[in-house]
């Protein structure tokens, strides 16, 4: 354990994110829109310094007592600092790309980077969360930032439509994890999640059971796993296409972490009553990611589904309910996240022959002939997502199965390995659009900005069979990370 | 005498209402944040009805912190219901339905 | 040649012409594909010359071990070899035939061709086995492009169904992996080929792995794919699909399914054996109503690859052989036949039969090799299909008399629907003007059908080249098959079948004792 | 008084709860009685700075003034406008009496002199008194009228600006007291001053905070000069608009029973509520309640002063003062108390 | 279980304040009716608007600012909330509880600057 010192040591980053919060608040106020590129940029570094952080702790693999904060609040522990480089980079390649999409709105005011910071500042203690306590206020942080970035075109109705969605579904959710949380608590006696599982171990009554079920009931809508995930394709619709980006990364990620930490820390000792349940949820997400997406026009609902049905290939993971199916999620998750980005970036990087932003699959016809280069990158995307090798979307897959294979589950991952082939017809369906079609006409020849240009460059070279080379240093820090999740303190 | 298991009905009541408000309401979307509210109320019961129960301060310390974000959320959420009221100018629920898919 | 990376650097060529041919003008993109298919061959021959026959099972292996269990090895046997061969053989004249005919967007064209012999090689080459997956799954993107982009009218639906057919296929297979390297503690496939696997589990791993070959093989009813994908395919893909993709499944029962599932194998041989008998004959007689030639050639190539999974799970040494001859002589044949198709499609810019009529009037040495390889196709003696289907049903005829005495139908089926195919195309006749007008072969033509005609030939006549090579490795399965192979019945049969057995392939009596030494 | 019924040969519980009863009568009668003597008082004082008589008619002095408007209300009819929510029209005077009442119940008028002495005294007091703006709002929203919706939003307004600043002042003698118990508070008021000095308010660091304190009450109450929600050149008579007869006097009622609790509450926290003014023996001789009452009454004219002195501010005004002068005032306030108190008491 | 007994006085107040105002508020109504003196007719009982006919919903839209208010009411107040216990605990918490709120603090200023800057405050 440690003290109050030791403990303001150990959250640094947090208080980093917290005081440049602040300060680019009052920068915003005070220096207006105008300023807003150069909040981005300090947000940006602020993001980067807590990197700085982030990374010895997972390099050094480092867990256990010294680094839980306040009294069993927070882990500053590997599992977390993984999480939360996957959110700084998902964050800053949204502050990174939103500026030229919300121009066009006249949009890009100066709270935008503001609220990207104070959402992952809640991000970071969803994913650190050592208590039920701590869980609720990340979440609620990153959900309120989350409303209002999804609303954040004040004049688009879509904007305001999905911020309204996600709002009031976000809360229900927060309500139901809330009912969840209030139970374990009246029946376990405390809401520190080792203490819970402390309670928690052997047989349990049915309150405490009550307790479990509606706090993952309530993560299960924040991760959109179904039959919690009707929000998703409207959210991701309607909210600004940088906003989406973000949405489909970070939270996911924090989320995910989230999910992971409650599931196999506070409710660790009860494996047996959550895993069926992670199971149907998996196996049904990756069903109806597939099937919902088949149907759609717009590429950021599709996406939408995509993400549904990635997150069901996640879950299995989690349903092995090993250090190694921990591990496999964390890989899945940080290719994931440079697939939706890579994804997301050549949506926002297309423009059709009126100056709008590009959402209309059906406007992508004969994209290789007008911009070749995106329509390979979103090639790339899509085979990865789908999963075929030799793109790194496959590793992502194959680790994942081969946990849930060695956790003796043969026939999840076989269902689920076959669903993934109802997932591949959408995909290949964009690749068929933007190769096969003849070209729409829709599409501007105009290039992107060079940030983005360069965004998408370095996700395209992770998802390509370059990936490859970098996976024995990613599965090493994602074991890392996992083991400390393990950690029982 | 009152025990905490009466506690926990009246909140799961609240709580179910509260669910049931949001689902089966085809009004109003002022009345979901009721709802929402609700739900949280009956979170806050729970809470408060433990810690006296089990002699802890932690659930009122929560209650406490349920009490702050809701205020938030319910601002931020009549917020966003301002905004979304300016462009359509209705907050009927059936007629948030611009997308679908 | 020891120690020298020679089946890295054959993956590594394609590589780097596909990445240069992204960047370049469609002639120089032509050009680079060329000269890196040549040099892939060159280095192919290479690797045939030091190939020691008689040698270590596996040679030229490599390896790295990469990270999770995975490692960057290759080697070779002699079935992966020839198999090799056939790719860097039929490459080279797939650009050629590309030549012209294929006018937009040359670089990615050319860019999916490299990338495809590089997946190819990979398939034969991989020692581990998720390399192995890799190669096998990722030769589905280039394949969808080539199909979807430079296909025919009705490409896209053609690219779907050979895309999702294909991986619905092999997920299945994936899984069972997992489990083999869970259970074996390895990856590497010369391990794994000796491992023996509970005999409980053997039976859903062999059929995850069927599930996957079979579709890729194509057998029947699972074909399906097959037809619309050829048809639909510019020429060079219908060549190198029918040249060397199919072969995939094939060289997969032989690396995986047979001998890492013996048991299993065994027990279901008969399926094969039912599934093989109906592809022979039903997919014959439609082959025999077709109007399109490239469908016809498509249909035939599943009767054709019928033939190859009846020969393996004979699980003898003729039928081992037989089928390896099949595939390398299908390999060949039909890629030539895809090419006489499309020498004739790039100047009418049709496949239907009608169309033609009387080639052999206007187009002599055209008619010349079409013939050549309508015969090597048929069986006849001297030309590589007959080695191999007399080697199969040979060793079939081992296995079950009954399994043979229908195949062989089909072969005289395949006789029928060739010769009629050829009669209206070659003979007859000029009943189209444009049709008659069309000018023979040219240079370039020719230096594609020479050497596959010489290959033809080669085989046909001195198969002992390409028998040599495999034949450790063949025995090694036969062994390995030993203690579980069910007994033929055809000792017993044989006095009651003779007649017909005989009647079906008169002269084959002649050399049933050489190929059984 | 429990003590005396048990006596009496009453059981225990109904002792009690008769003791309970009466106790609760004995604060709300005569706080109703108090409220119409303040209100003749209220119009004597305004009458006096005018150079006016005032009332002077009913019984000596006018005396009875109140009770003679009194009978007239309740002998009026009660008009329930047709397009008004009747039940919540009726619902909010109600509540806004009801609430006023409530407030009282943990007063402390003398040593003991409490009818619930509860541990978190000046929290209920703040949250009731809090409830107050649901009457005016329902009011003003049942009315369904122009002037009485626009008095409630703006009633609304202003009392929640202001319940923010009271909040802030609250913490300070929270902090200086330590305890949230009205009791213990006055308690810790006994020669809190130079040694000899009943109240709070003899602390550099809380003078200006009753001073805030003071203004932020006129305001809470809607007195003069913050009286914008009853203005009657812009609305008439604010939310009442509509009211007639005894429903229109509960809200007037209700009113000077919230400004009698603000005089009794700036008693009780700053200057010392029933101590005597000095921590000097024989003034103890006097009983509590007198020193009580009388400050109450000394409070209530300050307001009356104030009211008919100061002009009514303009609503940008308020709003103003209240956001951005008393609020960061008396936020810096809870800073530099709590600091000082760390520094000199705690540690 | 905590002792609620200190708080039935409150009750009882409750109880009998809620009889006297509902008295006072219904009382009057049954004595106008003896008395005659009700009397409604439809002048009478429309609302007042100055001598003009109502042309217009009277609850039609309001100013957003007193919404502002609203939400900076309820962010303040809440803050005020935690303040509470922290203030009666200054004594037990020490120097870790007092800077905690001042941070806590320092985090409300300046939400309440950035209000105060964007106009949150203007009532022009």
């Amino acid at each position: 354990m440690t003290d109050f010192s030791q403990s303001l040591a150990l959250i640094v980053a947090e208080e980093i994110l917290t005081v440049a919060g602040l300060i680019l608040l009052l920068a915003a106020a005070w220096l207006g829109d105008k300023a807003s590129r150069g909040i981005s940029i300090a947000a940006v570094a602020t993001f980067a310094a807590c990197a700085a952080f982030a990374i010895p702790t997972l390099a050094g693999g480092l867990m256990g007592p010294d680094r839980i904060a306040f009294m069993g609040q927070y882990n500053a522990d590997a599992f977390s600092a993984f999480a939360k480089l996957l959110i700084y980079l998902s964050a800053a390649v949204t502050l990174m790309v939103a500026p030229r999409f919300l121009d066009q709105y006249g949009a890009m005011r100066a709270e935008f980077p503001v609220l990207v910071l104070f959402a992952v500042l809640g991000m970071n203690l969803m994913v650190s969360a050592g208590d039920f306590l701590t869980l609720y206020i990340g979440l609620e942080l990153n959900s309120l930032s989350a409303y209002v970035l999804a609303s954040f075109l004040r004049t688009d109705e879509r904007s305001a439509e999905a911020g309204l969605k996600y709002f009031v579904l976000g809360a229900l959710a927060s309500g139901i994890i809330l009912f969840g949380m209030s139970l374990t608590y009246g029946f376990t006696g405390s809401t520190d999640f080792s203490a819970v599982r402390l309670a928690m171990t052997g047989q349990i009554g049915i309150g405490a059971i009550f307790g479990l079920v509606f706090v993952l009931a309530g993560l299960a809508f924040k991760i959109s796993a179904v039959p919690f995930h009707m929000w998703t394709p409207d959210v991701y619709e309607g909210a600004p296409t940088p906003v989406t980006t973000f949405f489909a990364t970070a939270p996911k990620v924090a989320a995910l972490a989230l999910t992971m930490r409650v599931a196999l820390g506070a409710f660790g000792g009860q494996v047996g009553a959550w895993q069926q349940i992670v199971i149907f949820v998996a196996l049904a997400s990756i069903v109806v990611g597939a099937l919902g997406a088949i149907g759609q026009a717009n590429i950021k609902r599709l996406l939408a589904f995509s993400s549904i049905n990635n997150i069901g290939f996640l879950l299995i993971g989690l349903a092995a309910a090993t250090p190694e199916g921990a591990s496999a999620m964390l890989v899945y998750l940080a290719i994931y996240v440079a697939m939706s980005i890579a994804g997301f970036t050549v949506v926002l990087m297309l423009r059709d022959v009126d100056g709008r932003p590009v959402e209309a699959i059906a406007d992508l016809a004969g994209l290789s002939s007008v911009r070749p280069a995106m329509a390979w990158a979103l090639l790339a995307v899509m085979f990865s997502l789908a999963g075929i090798p030799p793109l790194f979307g496959f590793w992502g897959k194959f680790v994942v199965f081969q946990a849930a294979v060695d956790a003796n589950m043969i026939a999840l991952a076989a269902i689920g390995i076959a669903a993934s082939v109802i997932g591949a017809f959408y995909y290949i369906k964009v690749v068929k659009i933007a190769f096969f079609d003849e070209p729409s006409g829709r599409i501007a020849a105009e290039r992107g900005a060079l940030s983005h240009q360069i965004i998408l460059l370095l996700a395209c070279l992770f998802i390509s069979p370059l990936g490859y080379v970098l996976t024995p240093w990613l599965g090493a820090m994602a074991d890392r990370a996992a083991l400390a999740l393990f950690f029982v303190g | 005498m009152i025990g905490i298991e009466h506690y926990v009905v009246v909140s799961s009541i609240l709580f179910v209402l509260g669910v049931l408000g949001i689902f089966l309401n085809r009004k109003n979307v002022i009345v979901i944040l009721m709802a929402i509210e609700l739900i949280l109320l009956a979170v806050n019961i729970n809470f408060v009805a433990f810690s006296a129960f089990l002699s802890d301060l932690t659930g009122q310390i929560f209650a406490m912190f349920v009490l702050t974000v809701a205020a938030g959320e319910a601002a931020i959420g009549l917020a966003i219901l301002v905004i979304y009221f300016r462009g359509r100018g209705t907050i009927a629920v059936d007629d948030i339905h611009r997308m679908k898919g | 040649m020891d120690g020298f990376p020679i089946l890295s650097l054959m993956l590594l060529v394609p590589l780097v012409g596909a990445v240069a041919c992204f960047f370049v003008s469609a002639q120089t993109a032509r050009l680079v594909a060329l000269a890196a298919t040549l040099v892939d061959l060159a280095l192919g021959i290479l690797l045939w010359g030091a190939f020691d026959i008689g040698g270590a099972q596996w040679q030229f292996t490599e390896r790295a071990d990469l990270f999770a269990g995975f490692s960057w090895a290759l080697g070779i046997d002699g079935i992966a070899l020839l198999l090799i061969l056939l790719t860097v053989f039929l490459m080279p004249i797939c650009i050629g035939a590309s030549w012209h005919s294929i006018q937009k967007r040359v670089g990615e064209y050319m860019a999916a061709f490299l990338l495809m012999e590089l997946l190819m090689i990979g398939v034969f080459a991989a020692q581990d086995l998720f390399l192995f997956y890799i190669m096998f799954e990722a030769g589905l993107i280039p394949m969808y492009l080539i199909i979807g982009i430079w296909g025919g009218d009705n490409r896209i639906y053609a690219a779907y169904k050979f895309f999702l057919y294909t991986l619905i296929g092999s997920v299945l297979m994936l899984i069972a992996m997992f489990w083999m390297v869970r259970e074996a503690g390895t990856t590497d496939i010369p391990t794994l080929m000796a491992y023996d696997f509970p005999a409980g589990a053997q039976t859903w791993l062999w059929l995850a792995f069927f599930a996957s070959f079979a579709v890729k093989m194509p057998m029947w009813p699972v074909h399906t794919w097959l037809p619309d994908a050829h048809v639909q395919a510019p020429t060079a893909g219908s060549v190198i699909l029918a040249g060397v993709l199919l072969k995939m499944g094939g060289y997969g029962f032989i690396r995986f399914a047979i001998p890492m599932f013996p048991e299993a194998s065994v027990q279901f041989a008969w399926l094969v054996f039912a599934l093989s008998m109906i592809a022979v004959v039903v997919t014959s007689l439609i082959a025999l109503v077709q109007h399109d030639m490239k469908k016809l050639i498509a249909y035939s190539s599943v009767a054709h690859m019928a033939i190859v999974t009846a020969a393996l799970f004979a699980f003898n040494v003729q039928g081992f052989e037989g089928a390896m001859m099949v595939m390398l002589g299908h390999g060949l044949v039909s890629g030539a036949l895809f090419l006489c198709v499309g020498v004739i499609y790039d100047r009418l810019h049709t496949r239907e039969i009608e169309r033609y009529g009387g080639l052999a009037i206007n187009m002599p040495k055209y008619a010349i090799f079409f013939l050549l390889f309508t015969m090597a196709s048929i069986g006849l003696p001297g030309t590589s299909n007959f080695i191999g289907e007399f080697l199969g049903l040979a060793g079939i005829y081992q296995a079950s008399s009954w399994v043979a005495l229908v195949c062989t139908t089909g072969i005289i089926l395949g006789a029928g629907y060739m010769l009629y195919l050829y009669r209206r195309v070659a003979f007859g006749g000029q009943r189209n003007a444009d049709a008659a007008a069309m000018p023979d072969l040219d240079g370039r033509e020719w230096m594609m059908m020479v050497p596959l005609a010489a290959a033809t030939l080669w085989m046909g006549i001195y198969p002992e080249s390409f028998l040599a090579p495999m034949r450790s490795d063949i025995e090694w399965l036969d062994q390995r098959l030993a203690s579980v192979a069910p007994p033929g019945d055809a000792h017993l049969a044989m006095p009651r079948l003779e007649a017909q057995a005989a009647a079906a392939t008169a002269e084959e009596h002649h050399d049933m004792g050489e190929g059984a030494h | 008084m429990t003590d005396f019924l048990v006596d009496l040969g009453i059981q225990y519980g109904w002792a009690w709860f008769l003791a309970t009863v009466a106790g609760v009568l004995l604060i709300a009668l005569p706080l109703m009685l108090g409220v119409a003597m303040i209100i003749y008082a209220d119009r004597k004082i305004w009458a006096a700075i005018a150079l006016r008589k005032g009332p002077n008619v009913v019984g000596p002095f006018g005396l009875l003034q109140s009770f003679a408007d009194g009978l007239k209300v309740f002998l009026q009819e009660t008009i329930i406008p047709s397009a008004s929510n009747k039940g919540l029209f009726l619902i909010a005077p109600i509540i806004t009496f009801t609430v006023a009442l409530l407030a009282w119940a943990v007063v402390p008028f003398g040593p003991g002199m409490v009818l619930a002495d509860i541990n978190i005294g000046l929290l209920y007091i703040l949250a009731i008194s809090s409830l107050g703006v649901y009457g005016v709002v329902i009011a003003g929203w049942a009315s369904n009228s122009k002037y009485p919706f626009f008095s409630a939003m703006r009633a609304a307004a202003q009392m929640i600006s202001y319940e923010v600043s009271i909040g802030f002042i609250l913490i300070c003698v929270i902090l200086f007291a330590n305890t949230n118990n009205l009791t213990l508070m006055i308690e810790a008021q006994r020669g809190f001053g130079l040694g000899f000095v009943n109240g709070f308010v003899f602390h550099l660091l809380l003078f200006p905070m009753w001073v805030l304190f003071l203004i932020s009450g006129m305001a809470e109450t809607a007195r003069a000069p913050f009286d914008l929600t009853e203005a009657e050149s812009e609305l008439v008579a604010g939310y009442q608009t509509e009211y007639s007869s005894m429903s229109f006097a509960l809200f007037w009622l209700g009113e000077y029973a919230n400004v009698l609790l603000m005089c009794a509450l700036n008693a009780i926290l700053f200057f010392g509520g029933w101590l005597p003014p000095f921590d000097w023996e024989p003034l103890y001789l006097i009983p509590g309640i007198v020193w009580f009452l009388l400050k109450i009454l000394f409070f209530f004219f300050i307001f009356s002063w104030v009211k008919a002195t100061v002009p009514r501010f303009r609503y940008d005004q308020l709003m103003r003062l209240g956001w951005k002068i008393f609020l960061p005032m008396s936020l810096l306030f809870v800073v530099l108390v709590s600091g000082w108190l760390m520094l000199t008491r705690y540690s | 279980m905590v002792d609620l007994s200190q708080y039935l006085p409150i009750f009882i107040f409750l109880v009998i304040a809620l009889g006297l105002s509902a008295l006072f508020v219904f009382l009057p109504m049954g004595v106008s009716r003896l008395t005659g003196s009700h009397n409604p007719d439809a002048e009478k009982l429309s609302e007042y608007e100055c001598g003009f006919p109502a042309f217009e919903d009277p609850r039609s839209q309001f100013d957003v600012r007193f919404y502002l208010v609203a939400i900076l009411f309820i962010i303040f107040d809440l803050e005020a909330a935690f303040l509470f216990p922290w203030a009666v605990s200054l004594d037990l918490t020490g120097w870790p509880g007092w800077i905690t709120m001042m941070v806590f603090l320092f985090e409300l200023i300046v939400g309440f600057a950035y209000a105060w800057k964007k106009g949150a405050l203007e009532w022009e």
